[in-house]
């Protein structure tokens, strides 16, 4: 029993006795054993996942566990990344959820609401959702995998609607969860149906000798339903709808697990069945997962620009992340296809870590969001502001994470865009003419990146400025308090993820370097060299994150030194906000995240069209005095609102037409049910 | 390019510059821009408490292309944080005598107030009006005042070059 | 002239006329467009004459000579005429604002350089290479067309896609025969005159050049 | 090693002390151009010379960002001094850091003084971090396609391999890809230095500002160390231009004369570039804040065209 099946084991024990403890009395109990379970799982999921990267692996097998079919776990290196992904974050969102829950409270009349919960079913939810997730990786054929993939839906399903009974828009939001990722489950069920109908086998292992046989048509069409049911879960344009709904209403360790984790799982399922069950396949087949990867970039980004909301801004940020990711697989599998090793490798090299950056500092994010959220009860950052002074431990939290996430040195979301830009600007010949597509690909690929990059940076130091600097700009900023121990215990260990990975990013490229070789088209070449500088391989170029980190240290130490040292001491004299020697300084004068938001917002007017009203209230003596102006943005998600209508309608009509199936006489019902039967029997008689 | 050719015939319209200043012109204190630690550079931040704007044209002709006060190293700024001087002209009215004391208190120190006009000196021919809060003095410590209704670009350069000792 | 120096000359002047083109839909100032298409019908000249000193031919200098008379000195003369008569300076609004225009511009560059890869492939030569120059000023001069109101931009934009045509050809086959050339120039002339004459009778009729103001001929 | 590490000290002196000259340099042109005699080329020095004597402030309820925003600038800035192929191209840093990685350095310092701006909690700081940010995130794809389209041929995004190729290939100068992505460049340094038609660096109102406002609180030692780091970013910007474009004069290998001639030349390119810069400046005035994506647009549509016609002009 290897340490692989150890720390799986460790995983199921650890939901079995969720089961269990949801038998407990006592609320804070229940909280408190839920939390230390869901470490457990971590904890299982970080030694089996550590285990498989380093090269063990490890299978077993359950028959009669499943109908038809069996039980089946392998764990490759490719899984064990995952595992390990979802095992760190699980342990890190553990540590937090222990601390998060807070019932509802009366402060001066008004009743706050509650955060996180006390029923039993969430709790007992909050591990298995876990364990579910770690062990999706692992599955082995695929019924498992499908089984697992449901488990993981209902169980998070169940904890998106955690608060529903404190605010009705949870319900809406879980209806709409439910219904894209049960879309998503149809298209993955179909794809991998069909693949395992046609390749005579349902178990990965023998789908992954016979598959490459198969016809080019089949293989696309498993290739592109497989791509829409986890492009749907990884949140990529058009299938994101459910992030930005699901994440603000989800309790915030819960969003953190769903954006942190969850999503990569999608990833998991396009570099399974895209680069090892099939193999690489042709190059549109990446092209494609290239354009929705770029769209999903600048969608999301554009949309986190423009949010006010701080969750929504968060989540359509991971829409952004994820559509990173996939450029570099796309780009990646567009080479592998053409045979470019050296790119391929560096590309896909850069999608995985960006994918690990992005788990690390994304759970950070969610964790300081609703840290806030906890004390202050706001989501809407026109509201916050002046946090650095109150909550001095999550701001400086939320600072490493927003650091990472604008992709800026010393920040580990860096290192993975840098790795990115240096595939695709090594993706034209040096000399002679390059191939039309990627000549033609490759330069608005680079744009898009770029835009995507110079725009985050906008959208996190919104965020982070608006939301945690200055002056509180409400009477509930102005109250907040820091956040219990546990939770900065969870935060503490996430940013302090971020900072090695930022530091000394060449250990986890080292691990990382060892999963390629899962995938045949690429293969296991070392794209990156070096000790303290990044040196690309094959390719001319090198940077060194450590260096830079160190300079910019070194600067800072130095310029103030000898800033100091020439100045007169003079201590520094704190006054009042200069504003043109106005009297009536107040902190709603500030500017808020929608303010700031403004002038990009109307530079891309054609792709948000916001909604403005502004309504003026004159004074009733005369229209020329005016007694208050109010004025409202809503940016709307016009993906949503112009796509989504047209299907549901579609959807409707279908349901009034099926209406007149029932009509209420059970034998009619019968009667269907014993047409089928012989429909079916009959098939079978004809086929047979 | 016209706009060249005309830029190329008016040439240098800068009358010579004036003989640097003796330390008797408007510097009761008697103290140098060295002591200050002006040193050559002073950055100033006009406030109109309430002038006739007969002063601010005057001001704008210092800083213009004839007279081109900034050869002495001063320069208009638009933030007090960054001024060391302030130059106010006209008597103080009640409305403008808050922001005064704000914009005073928003400048760091070693810094000096110039009070420009006989309306800032002393109310000149608004004193006693009924918006009128009082002279500069009473409002905040005046350490230059330039007498003159208005005062002529000249005395203003002076008083501006006392500060800054170039 | 040796040939290095004759591939980079002949690539700096390509690049002038890419440029040329992309002004074109950038500025809106209508004097600025003529000014533009003077220095196109300069530089198309120079190619010409270019091809010339490669090819040793007399023809193709006595089109350089043609090109540059019709298309730096006539044209835009006429233009400018035009310009003095009808009171618009400047193209006020297009139907495709500037920055997305300009974006439009890039994602056409892109695909000309997709569509002449064939005609490039038949005989990779330096000259071919630079087809795709060519491919973009036509592709541009129909933008203009299709996105800008003022009758005078439409002239322009007819005329860079006569001068992306006659790049293209002289790219391609090393120059049209010299008759075709000169046909082609005078027909274009004809073409302006044509439109400096409807310029004026939009001027005189609605008191704009704004080509929209046609819908009201309909009825 | 000796000289090498010879070269960075150098390189970083030329920097840091050449830069309030480069300032008062384009104040000098801007004078004489407008008839005026201007305050003199040392003036800068003095300002922060007297700055640094004075008291510092900060504003009420600004965090411990706002005090230390003004040193990231001025590290940020140094750091790229160091390792940027300025005077020499045999930096021993020269591994650290390559286009992307210093274009990212520059970006930190603007998002710096976007944060401090945004902590001062004044609307003017706000608004002029906003300003800043939006000019920076358009201005992003341009940097980054135009060094892909100059990083395409040599094959790498390294500065110091940059500036070698085109000492080696004076020829690829003259490329229209190279003189494309020449201009791409200049306006997105326009636009980064913040001069006009972007933003009006001598401006009094608070309103058409976009670097100012952002500064506006600062005062006495800070004010002295944004001045300075943001005229250093001047330096920068304009002399990674000159020596990617220009790249005569450029010491290929350290020995002292080469050196020494290389700080001259570098001196005098950024003098030049300066000066052009400031002259543009008299003949022009500043265009609506939302005119300025109309321009970063077309400086876009540049670096595309630099990079397609790198593969069907050259």
């Amino acid at each position: 029993m290897t340490l692989v099946g150890a720390g799986l084991l460790l995983v199921s024990c650890a939901a079995g006795l969720a089961l269990l403890m949801a038998m407990a009395p006592s609320a804070r109990t229940r909280g408190f054993v839920s939390g230390a379970l869901t470490c457990l799982v971590g904890l299982g999921g970080v030694l089996a996942g550590s285990a498989a990267l380093l090269g063990s692996t490890w299978s077993a097998t359950a028959t009669h566990l499943l109908p038809l079919s069996q039980g089946e776990l392998t764990v490759d290196r490719l899984s064990g990344l995952f595992v390990f992904l979802v095992g760190a974050v699980a342990l890190a969102t553990g540590v937090y959820s222990m601390g998060y829950p807070q019932a509802p409270r009366h402060v001066e009349g008004m009743v706050q609401p509650a955060h996180g919960t006390t029923s039993r079913t969430a709790q007992a939810a909050l591990p298995l959702f876990a364990a579910a997730m770690v062990l999706v990786p692992t599955a082995g054929n695929v019924t498992t995998f499908l089984v697992l993939w449901e488990l993981m839906a209902l169980v998070s399903l169940a904890l998106v609607l955690t608060e529903h009974r404190s605010r009705p828009e949870v319900g809406q939001a879980g209806i709409w969860y439910a219904a894209m990722t049960h879309a998503g489950l149809v298209a993955i069920l179909l794809a991998l149906v069909i693949l395992s109908t046609e390749a005579g086998s349902e178990s990965f292992a023998e789908i992954r000798d016979t598959a490459p046989a198969l016809s080019s048509g089949t293989q696309s069409l498993v290739f592109v339903l497989s791509f829409v049911g986890f492009g749907s879960k990884a949140g990529l344009v058009p299938l994101h709808v459910w992030l930005p709904r699901a994440h603000p209403e989800a309790p915030s360790y819960v969003s953190a697990l769903m954006s942190a984790a969850m999503v990569n799982l999608g990833l998991y399922g396009v570099l399974r069945v895209g680069f090892d069950l099939l193999g690489g396949g042709p190059r549109w087949w990446w092209l494609l997962v290239l354009g929705v990867g770029a769209l999903s970039a600048l969608y999301g980004v554009l949309q986190a620009m423009a949010a006010t909301d701080l969750k929504r801004l968060l989540a359509y940020s991971t829409t952004e992340n994820l559509g990173l990711i996939f450029v570099g697989v796309g780009a990646a599998g567009t080479f592998a296809a053409t045979g470019q090793r050296t790119l391929a490798g560096l590309l896909m090299l850069a999608a995985v870590l960006h994918t690990v950056n992005h788990a690390a500092f994304k759970t950070l994010l969610f964790m300081g969001a609703g840290a806030v959220l906890r004390s202050t009860h706001l989501r809407d950052l026109d509201a916050m502001g002046g946090l650095a002074r109150r909550m001095p431990f999550t701001t400086a939290f939320v600072g490493i994470g927003a650091l990472a996430a604008s992709g800026l040195p010393p920040g580990n979301g860096f290192v993975s865009e840098w790795l990115l830009l240096q595939g695709l600007i090594h993706s034209l010949p040096v000399s002679g003419t390059p191939d039309v597509a990627v000549a033609i690909v490759m330069p608005l690929a680079v744009g898009a990146v770029a835009l995507t990059a110079g725009l985050g940076v906008a959208t996190f130091v919104k965020a982070f400025g608006v939301g945690f600097l200055a002056r509180p700009r409400s009477a509930e900023a102005a109250a907040a308090a820091e956040v219990p121990g546990t939770m900065r215990v969870g935060m503490a260990a996430a940013a302090v993820a971020c900072g090695l990975l930022a530091l000394a990013p060449l250990a986890p490229v080292r691990a990382l370097e060892s999963v390629l070789g899962v995938m045949p088209s690429i293969g296991d070449r070392r794209p990156v060299q070096g000790a303290v500088e990044l040196r690309l391989s094959g390719i001319t170029g090198s940077m060194s994150p450590l260096l830079i980190a160190l300079g910019l240290a070194g600067g800072a130490v130095l310029a103030t030194v000898v800033v100091r040292g020439l100045g007169s001491g003079r201590p520094r004299r704190t006054a009042l906000v200069w504003g043109c020697g106005g009297t009536r300084l107040s902190p709603r004068m500030q500017y808020t995240a929608t303010a700031y938001a403004e002038p990009l917002t109307r530079v891309f007017d054609d792709v948000l069209r916001p909604e403005h009203d502004v309504d003026v209230t004159h004074y009733q003596e005369s229209r020329y005095l005016v007694e208050s102006v109010r004025y409202r943005q809503r940016v709307s998600d016009r993906l949503e609102t112009r796509l989504y209508p047209p299907l549901l309608a579609a959807a409707n009509r279908w349901g009034q037409m099926a209406r007149r199936l029932q009509d209420g006489s059970v034998h009619r019902y019968l009667a269907y049910g014993l047409v089928g039967l012989l429909l079916v029997l009959m098939a079978l008689g004809v086929t047979a | 390019m016209s706009l060249l050719g005309k830029i190329r015939r008016t040439g240098r319209v800068a009358e010579p510059a004036l003989p640097p200043p003796v330390e008797e012109p408007g510097q009761p204190s008697g103290e140098s821009s060295a002591d200050i630690g002006f040193r050559g550079s002073v950055q100033v931040r006009h406030v109109d408490a309430g002038s006739c704007n007969g002063c601010e044209i005057e001001i704008a002709s210092a800083f213009g292309p004839v007279y081109d006060l900034e050869r002495y190293g001063v320069r208009l700024v638009a933030s007090p944080r960054h001024a060391d001087a302030l130059l106010v002209t006209g008597p103080v009215t009640h409305n403008m005598r808050d922001p005064l004391v704000k914009a005073y208190e928003a400048m760091p120190a070693p810094k000096r107030v110039v009070a420009l006009g006989d309306c800032a000196r002393d109310c000149g021919i608004f004193a006693d009006a009924y918006g009128v809060f009082g002279a500069v003095s009473d409002v905040v410590p005046v350490d230059v005042s330039v007498p003159g209704c208005p005062p002529t670009p000249e005395a203003i350069i002076a008083a501006l070059r006392g500060l800054s000792g170039r | 002239m040796s040939s290095a120096l004759y591939v980079q000359l002949l690539y700096l002047v390509c690049g002038g006329l890419l440029l040329s083109a992309v002004l074109m839909l950038w500025r809106r100032q209508l004097s600025a467009i003529i000014g533009l298409l003077t220095v196109q019908g300069v530089l198309l000249a120079g190619l010409a004459a270019l091809l010339g000193t490669r090819d040793g031919g007399v023809e193709l200098y006595a089109v350089a000579v043609g090109v540059l008379l019709l298309k730096a000195g006539v044209l835009p003369a006429v233009l400018r005429r035009v310009l003095a008569d009808s009171g618009a300076v400047r193209e006020t609004q297009p139907l495709v604002n500037v920055p997305a225009s300009l974006l439009a511009a890039a994602l056409l560059t892109l695909l000309a350089y997709a569509v002449s890869r064939p005609l490039v492939d038949l005989d990779p030569s330096p000259t071919t290479h630079a087809v795709p120059v060519g491919m973009v000023m036509v592709l541009l001069g129909f933008f203009v067309l299709v996105t800008r109101r003022r009758a005078l931009s439409q002239v322009a934009g007819f005329l860079l896609l006569d001068n992306g045509i006659a790049a293209t050809a002289f790219l391609v086959t090393a120059g049209v025969p010299l008759v075709v050339e000169l046909a082609v120039s005078m027909d274009l002339l004809l073409v302006v005159l044509v439109l400096q004459v409807l310029t004026a009778r939009l001027q005189a009729t609605f008191g704009v050049t704004d080509i929209d103001e046609l819908r009201e001929l309909r009825d | 090693m000796a000289w090498p590490v010879a070269g960075v000290v150098l390189q970083v002196f030329v920097v840091v002390a050449g830069a309030p000259v480069l300032i008062a340099l384009m104040r000098q042109v801007r004078a004489r151009l407008e008839g005026r005699v201007g305050a003199g080329l040392s003036q800068p020095w003095r300002d922060l010379r007297k700055q640094l004597a004075k008291e510092p402030m900060a504003p009420d309820g600004s965090t411990v960002l706002f005090t230390t925003a003004p040193v990231v600038v001025l590290s940020s800035a140094l750091l790229i001094a160091a390792t940027a192929p300025f005077v020499s191209t045999t930096s021993p840093l020269d591994g650290m850091a390559d286009l992307y990685a210093v274009v990212a350095l520059l970006l930190v310092g603007s998002t710096a003084l976007a944060l401090a701006g945004l902590d001062t909690g004044s609307a003017f700081g706000g608004m002029g971090s906003s300003r800043t940010l939006t000019v920076a995130a358009l201005a992003e794809p341009t940097l980054l396609v135009a060094g892909f389209a100059l990083s395409v041929r040599v094959g790498s995004s390294n500065l110091a391999s940059l500036v070698e190729h085109a000492q080696r290939a004076p020829s690829t100068i003259f490329s229209p890809a190279t003189l494309l992505a020449a201009v791409a460049l200049w306006i997105v340094v326009v636009a980064e230095t913040g001069r006009l038609p972007v933003d009006n660096p001598a401006t009094h109102l608070e309103l058409t500002m976009i670097h100012e406002a952002t500064i506006l609180e600062y005062a006495g030692r800070d004010l002295a160390v944004v001045e300075l780091g943001s005229a250093i970013r001047l330096v920068i910007l304009l002399g990674l231009w000159g020596n990617l474009f220009l790249p005569w004069g450029v010491a290929t290998t350290s020995t002292p004369g080469l050196l020494a001639l290389g700080a001259i030349v570098f001196a005098a390119k950024v003098a030049v570039l300066g000066s052009v810069l400031a002259a543009s400046e008299v003949l022009m005035a500043k265009w609506r804040l939302f005119r300025v994506p109309e321009l970063l647009a077309g400086s876009f549509l540049f670096g595309v065209l630099a990079v397609s016609s790198s593969f069907f002009l050259a």
